[in-house]
């Protein structure tokens, strides 16, 4: 077969940190290459010394056989390289079609001139292609992540490499999606297209690659075929040791106090009448494609948008949430989807992003800080979650997609909120470190804690939650125990606007499958 | 190099005015082989960059200071350590309220402005509307012009009334536009006084971007201000002695390096020019460019 | 299986809110005009509007030039004292070698372009932040300026026609009721010129692609920087024309005039609606933005509010005016 | 499950880098000193460097003010004209109204930290970008100055004392070789404060917290806008101080003054490392930043280089000295 990138002994340090060191890859036509290892690993450094971004130290890349110096994006983009970055690199001014052809705009007028119609035009070519039903001209700002990933994703395709490094293309998508995502890829397949795929969703090595190359702490482990690889072996190789076996479901709770009780809930079309009852000890799960308008209603609750209409109580007492403040003061945590522009304060280092919610508590008379109490509490959520830095000093910015989501993890969990709102917690997490959260999350709600996990993932979700609240459109189309099917959810999930709107009216763990029947 | 250094504090350093001044005080280094520096800050509002400026010069030892104060108080404490290290000290373009300075070359823009506001009365009839665009609302030269000319109107010209004093900080667009909003709210305006040569530059542009006609009473010189004068847009202007103040402030600081004696204030004077005498000789040698 | 979206009528309802906008940033300038005209109904008048739209021909083609700077995200403080480079150098090809007024009108705008490619290399190549680069920019320009004319004006009495490139009408000629001054008909040139390249070509796209995410341009495989020093260089071009237009006004190039315009035409761009922060912003609403400038001082002076007091009531208009635009932009 | 990393090494490595970089950003203003002091032997002779620290003191208060304010993202144009309008203040409350010294000192902070917290809320309750509020602000406060004072300098002579403020030397008095001007004591006072603020407190966690990710902040649950407040507010205050050096310095409150120093005092906060999008920023880059500004001015006036070439000197300079910081940051 032919090999079209070979890297070898690939060496390559940031300061304070030693992020790859021997690494090693090789990518034949026609193939997906899965690239596998934890938060951390590499990974996504070894592809941005391919893709131009990153200078190596050390090391060789040949590109069919040819040693090549890939110094600029532009230059990988010659060697038909193309690359779709883990955190997303768009230009949230500019619409869907003219992010997709930046740099290749078709022109007009000696060159000059843009020609917009036709660059519309083309890119409406290619979603249509990819059944994505979206306006080439919407600003990508107005775009929610998921739809922002798939801009990124036909970018990417559209440039027609002979290699693609998809990094994490699937964290932010639905399962549908991600149908679709996998269908081009094997249509790129055959077309002799490399694809070098990094995902920590293990159940999708199966599905689509032909080699799994894994690697630890910055180094190769081993390249194996995926067929006749276990997941288990690779989970193994990854975190170099074999993770405890799967997680009982949730055992259901008897009927705990209410805490959090939310009724009428609206705003718009994006939240329609929504009420729901949170109980002591429960974990929620909240299900729905996306943009079911889980996040909305997660904000609104929080105070972070307005509402037009709506109640919330807590332990009985109705709260005027107006900002997120009162609501962190009356003792609900908000971890958002997104975590770069919603979660960290990325300039900052570890230890100032783990107290940001809490800055009060280590602030001594005159307004001056204890920092020691607030390295022994970064400290101590650094080994509790296992999050790679160098030192609690490190920038935010510096760490690793999945530490950083750890990071507002930490954060949330120093806050010890009574109630907890977790959008999409694991997005981007390696299996040790999901496992890890799982089990804190079981964890949180044993203390007697209330939770409300937001989660695209239904085995996720099927998994830890006591009860699944599923949404449509904006409405609460039902809230189902927690054995409830797959089918059951997706059911409810598309159950499109039929008359009126309904929900559970804070009735306890009672399934309300038949909400809208 | 063993000339004596004479370094000059002024009020400014781009504008034409004080160009004449430092072009009268190189002629006087040039003529009497003195080292002469020259500077001034942007504007003569910023007294705290002047004293700034009069603090380096200390630093550079020189035989004699020439200072223009653009706020004498503010400068006192400098000018002791000047007299402390027996660095005499003449005062140039405006006094300086202190016993330091051994002389003063200075022009009265008191004196100066009130005859510009009896010309002005003269030619627009001894009645009407008249207005002010001076330079500098809280400068010595810019307060002391306008409440010359304003005083005098008050005291010897009942009938004719001030509309409107405005400031354009002497940049010549700016007063452009401000005289041009003048015009245009006194359609019946007769006469405006420019108490600088960016000022009246501006009213004259005014003037004739409004296709007005009204009595132009200038400040200082300069070659479009000469023109309108010839032309007759301008009616006359008053004009200081600039290229003498600069040539006097290092010929008296010559002679207070030698401990020669030094008239106290040596008054560089000031005139009136219009159409009829701007090519004698004696108001020529007073012009600048 | 993502939800229908109807996207036309998606489409239709963003243009038009954008539209909607665009009328309601007028707002606060209609509101001037009507405030101003009901106090002193000269305010209306052919000469005064005239004079106005005059007044605002210099800080309006600074601010389109500036515009364009903060698009990419950058900030440009040597508006002022390029312009004035500018014209200096116009009086020396015209004044002091006699050459034709065509070359002297080329060498300003290279003059211009020239120094803006100097800031534009140093932020591209150097990585020098903006406000560093153009600050340095500025008074070494100022310096030159007073340098190359030997600290004094150049006056441009040799050069035939010359006041006639911002104080002539050619409109007048053609509409006589309609004296409007060749200066504002090139602002509105330079305006709609800008407003095409950023709206209609490559260069324009990049600009706004720089601003919104530069990052993302570069990894996308384009030379980020030449595009950075050509928008640098476009703005320097267009202080040229200032340059131009104000020596025609003053028949001088006045050497020691040009700092502080910086601040002015930077306000009108924010006042416009364009953020500092890059990435969006229009011409239109930088042309509303000097027009409201130059409206509320021309007003405050009708009126005679004593000069003093014009301060305190432009810096709380500039706020109120900004303000009423995010209450509706909210709304809208 | 983490990699066991050298944390102690690491830790000692980063902060030697960091130790190590705040040297080398002095090295600019080293060379500069070394330039000098062999052009011109006077340059370090104790008046010209007492000269340099008392002329660098009011421009570095303002300095610190407008720093504070630019690490939470925002920009403050108002420094130069509120100094001149707590110096008003000032003169007001002692001249004018007679009363004893420390209240007119009082009363200067409270005006600074009055018109600050009027900045702070436009800027964070009505969302007006900072540059526009402080635009306002800048003009607002430079007529009301005037109006104020009725357009005339206030003389601080029935106070005694006053001078002492500025130009007085407690220094001077415990080590009579050493008359460093208490206007230097000041400046160094407001500094350490600042920085202790910026460092050790809250107040100071949130000013680069806002700067970082607002937010991020606003969503941790943090009342933003009640914090975005206090910062203006210091910074006011900050130019409360400077206003009474300047008063003090020139025993006058000079009311026409300071339009112009918000440039000064922006471009030494860049100078010294401070990025203009926020999050991170030191004092003592800052001090640096204003320090080589001064020596530059003060070293040029030395060796008498002609005022128009000083602007050019000057602008490269500034330029140089960045870039040269820049590259030994991109070592380090
Ligand atoms: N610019 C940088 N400066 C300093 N450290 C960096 C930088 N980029 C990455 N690192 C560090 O290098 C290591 C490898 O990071 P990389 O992003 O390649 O991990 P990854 O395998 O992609 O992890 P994830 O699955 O979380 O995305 C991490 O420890 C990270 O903190
Ligand atoms: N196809 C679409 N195009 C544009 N906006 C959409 C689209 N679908 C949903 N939205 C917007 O997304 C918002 C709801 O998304 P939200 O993020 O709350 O959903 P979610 O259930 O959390 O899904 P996700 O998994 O994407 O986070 C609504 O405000 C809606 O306007
Ligand atoms: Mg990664
Ligand atoms: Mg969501």
């Amino acid at each position: 077969m032919n090999v079209l990138v070979e890297m070898s002994d690939i060496g390559k340090s940031f300061p304070g940190v030693r992020a790859l060191h021997g690494a090693r890859f090789e990518l034949r036509a026609g193939e997906v290459h899965a690239l596998m290892g934890e938060n951390g690993a590499g990974k996504s450094t070894l592809m941005k010394i391919l893709s131009g971004i990153h200078a190596r130290d050390r090391g060789t890349i040949l590109v069919q056989g040819q040693p090549v110096e890939i110094a600029s994006p532009a230059q990988a983009l010659a060697l038909g390289i193309s690359m779709i970055h883990q955190e997303l690199s768009l230009m949230p001014d500019l619409t869907a079609a003219q992010n997709i052809f930046i740099g290749r705009e078709p022109r007009k007028g000696f060159g000059l001139l843009l020609d917009e119609a036709r660059l519309n035009a083309q890119a409406a070519e290619i979603f249509a292609g990819l059944h994505l039903a979206l306006d080439p001209g919407t600003p990508v700002r107005s775009l929610t992540i998921a739809r922002q990933q798939m801009v990124e994703i036909t970018k990417a395709l559209s440039h027609r490499s002979r290699v693609l490094i998809m990094d994490e293309p699937t964290a932010a998508l639905n399962a549908a999606e991600v149908n679709e995502l996998f269908a081009i890829i094997a249509r790129l397949k055959a077309d002799g297209v490399g694809v070098i795929y990094i995902s920590h969703k293990m159940d999708e090595l199966q599905r689509i690659a032909d080699r799994v190359t894994v690697m630890r702490d910055g180094a190769y482990v081993d390249t194996v075929p995926a067929a006749t690889t276990s997941i288990d072996t690779i989970i193994t190789m990854m975190v170099g040791r074999s993770l405890a076996g799967d997680h009982p479901g949730p055992a259901p709770v008897a009927s705990a106090p209410a805490v959090l009780q939310v009724s009428g809930l609206r705003r718009g079309t994006a939240i329609r009448d929504v009420s729901f009852t949170l109980h002591r000890g429960e974990i929620l799960g909240f299900a729905g494609l996306m943009g079911a308008g889980r996040t909305e209603v997660a904000r609104a609750i929080f105070g972070a948008d307005p509402v037009e209409r709506g109640e919330i109580t807590l332990n009985g007492r109705r709260l005027a949430i107006r900002r997120p403040q009162d609501a962190v003061r009356a003792g609900i945590g908000y971890l958002s989807e997104d975590r770069k522009q919603f979660g960290l304060a990325t300039g900052m280092d570890v230890r100032n992003n783990v107290a940001l919610a809490c800055l009060g508590r280590f602030t001594g008379f005159g307004g001056l800080l204890k920092e020691g109490a607030m390295r022994d509490a970064a400290v101590r959520y650094i080994g509790q979650l296992g999050i790679r830095t160098p030192s609690d000093r490190q920038e935010a910015r510096l760490l690793s997609g999945g530490n950083q989501q750890k990071l507002v993890i930490a954060k949330w969990l120093l806050r010890d909120c009574q109630v907890l709102i977790f959008d999409e917690p694991t997005r981007g997490i390696d299996v040790g470190a999901k496992s890890e959260i799982y089990r804190l999350l079981a964890d949180l709600a044993q203390e007697g804690r209330a939770i409300i996990m937001i989660s695209s993932e239904l085995p996720e979700i099927l998994r830890l939650s006591h009860r699944i609240a599923v949404m449509c459109e904006g409405r609460l189309t039902g809230i189902l125990p927690g054995g409830a099917s797959q089918e059951e959810i997706m059911r409810l999930a598309t159950q499109r606007d039929a008359n009126g709107v309904q929900g559970d009216a804070g009735a306890g763990a009672r399934p309300m499958a038949e909400a809208t029947a | 190099q063993d000339k004596p250094y004479v370094a000059l504090i002024s009020k400014g350093f781009q504008h034409q005015f004080w160009q004449a001044v430092k072009a009268g005080a190189d002629k006087a280094a040039a003529e009497l082989s003195v080292r002469v520096t020259f500077e001034g800050p942007d504007s003569e509002s910023q007294v705290d960059r002047q004293i700034d400026m009069l603090a380096a010069a200390l630093a550079k030892k020189p035989a004699a200071i020439g200072f223009a104060a653009l706020d004498s108080q503010a400068a006192i404490p400098l000018l002791r350590q000047a007299q402390q290290a027996r660095i005499p000290v003449i005062a140039f373009d405006s006094g300086v309220d202190s016993d330091i300075p051994v002389a003063t070359a200075a022009t009265n823009n008191l004196a100066a402005a009130a005859l510009a506001a009896d010309k002005m009365a003269g030619l627009v009839g001894g009645e009407g509307k008249v207005a002010l665009l001076v330079h500098d609302q809280t400068s010595r030269t810019g307060i002391d012009r306008r409440d010359g000319f304003v005083n005098r109107i008050k005291s010897s010209h009942p009938k004719i009334r001030i509309v409107a004093t405005e400031y354009g900080g002497g940049d010549h667009l700016k007063s452009t536009e401000i005289a041009k909003a003048i015009l245009q709210a006194h359609q019946d305006l007769k006469g405006m006084f420019g108490a600088n040569e960016g000022s009246a530059i501006g009213v004259i542009n005014a003037v004739k971007e409004l296709n007005r006609k009204l009595v132009v009473i200038g400040y200082d010189s300069g070659a479009p201000q000469k023109q309108a004068i010839r032309d007759g847009r301008m009616a006359g202007a008053i004009t200081q002695n600039p290229i003498g103040i600069g040539y006097k402030t290092v010929e008296a600081a010559l002679k207070a390096i030698k401990g020669q004696p030094v008239e106290k204030v040596i008054d560089t004077g000031f005139y009136y020019y219009d159409k009829t005498n701007i090519d004698q000789p004696d108001i020529k040698a007073v012009l600048y460019d | 299986m993502t939800m229908a979206m109807p996207k036309q009528v998606l489409l239709a309802g963003s243009r038009l809110s954008g539209a909607r906008h665009r009328l309601l940033a007028f707002s606060s300038l209609i509101a001037l005009i009507v405030i101003f005209s009901l106090a002193a109904p000269d305010f209306l008048s052919a000469g005064n509007v005239i004079a106005i739209l005059q007044s605002t021909s210099v800080n309006g083609v600074l601010a389109i030039a500036a515009t364009l700077v903060i698009i990419t995200g950058g900030i440009d403080l040597s508006v002022g004292t390029l312009m004035t480079f500018c014209a200096v150098i116009a009086g020396v090809v015209l004044t002091y070698w006699g050459l034709p007024l065509g070359l002297g009108v080329l060498a300003a705008i290279a003059a211009g372009s020239l120094a803006g490619l100097t800031s534009g290399t140093c932020v591209a190549k150097l990585r020098i932040p903006p406000f560093i680069a153009t600050l340095g920019m500025m008074l070494a320009l100022k310096g030159l300026a007073l340098v190359i004319s030997g600290t004094r004006p150049i006056y441009f009495n040799n050069t035939p026609g010359f006041t006639e490139i911002a104080q002539g009408s050619l409109v007048g000629l053609v509409l006589p009721a309609l004296p409007i001054p060749n200066g504002v008909l090139i602002l509105f040139l330079v305006a709609i010129m800008a407003s095409f390249i950023l709206q209609r070509t490559v260069l324009g796209r990049y600009t706004f692609a720089l601003g919104s995410n530069e990052e993302a341009v570069r990894l996308s495989g384009v030379n980020t920087d030449r595009w950075k020093m050509a928008v640098y260089a476009l703005a320097g071009g267009i202080c040229g024309i200032a340059g131009l237009l104000i020596a025609s006004r003053l028949n001088s190039a006045q050497p020691a005039l040009g700092q502080g315009y910086e601040l002015d035409a930077i306000a009108a761009v924010v006042i416009g609606g364009t953020s500092l922060s890059g990435g969006r912003g229009t011409i239109v609403g930088t042309l509303i933005g000097a027009l409201i400038m130059s409206v509320l001082a021309f007003g405050l002076r009708l009126l005679s509010v004593p000069q003093e007091w014009q301060f305190v009531v432009t810096g709380s208009i500039i706020i109120l005016a900004v303000y009423i635009d995010i209450l509706r932009r909210g709304k809208a």
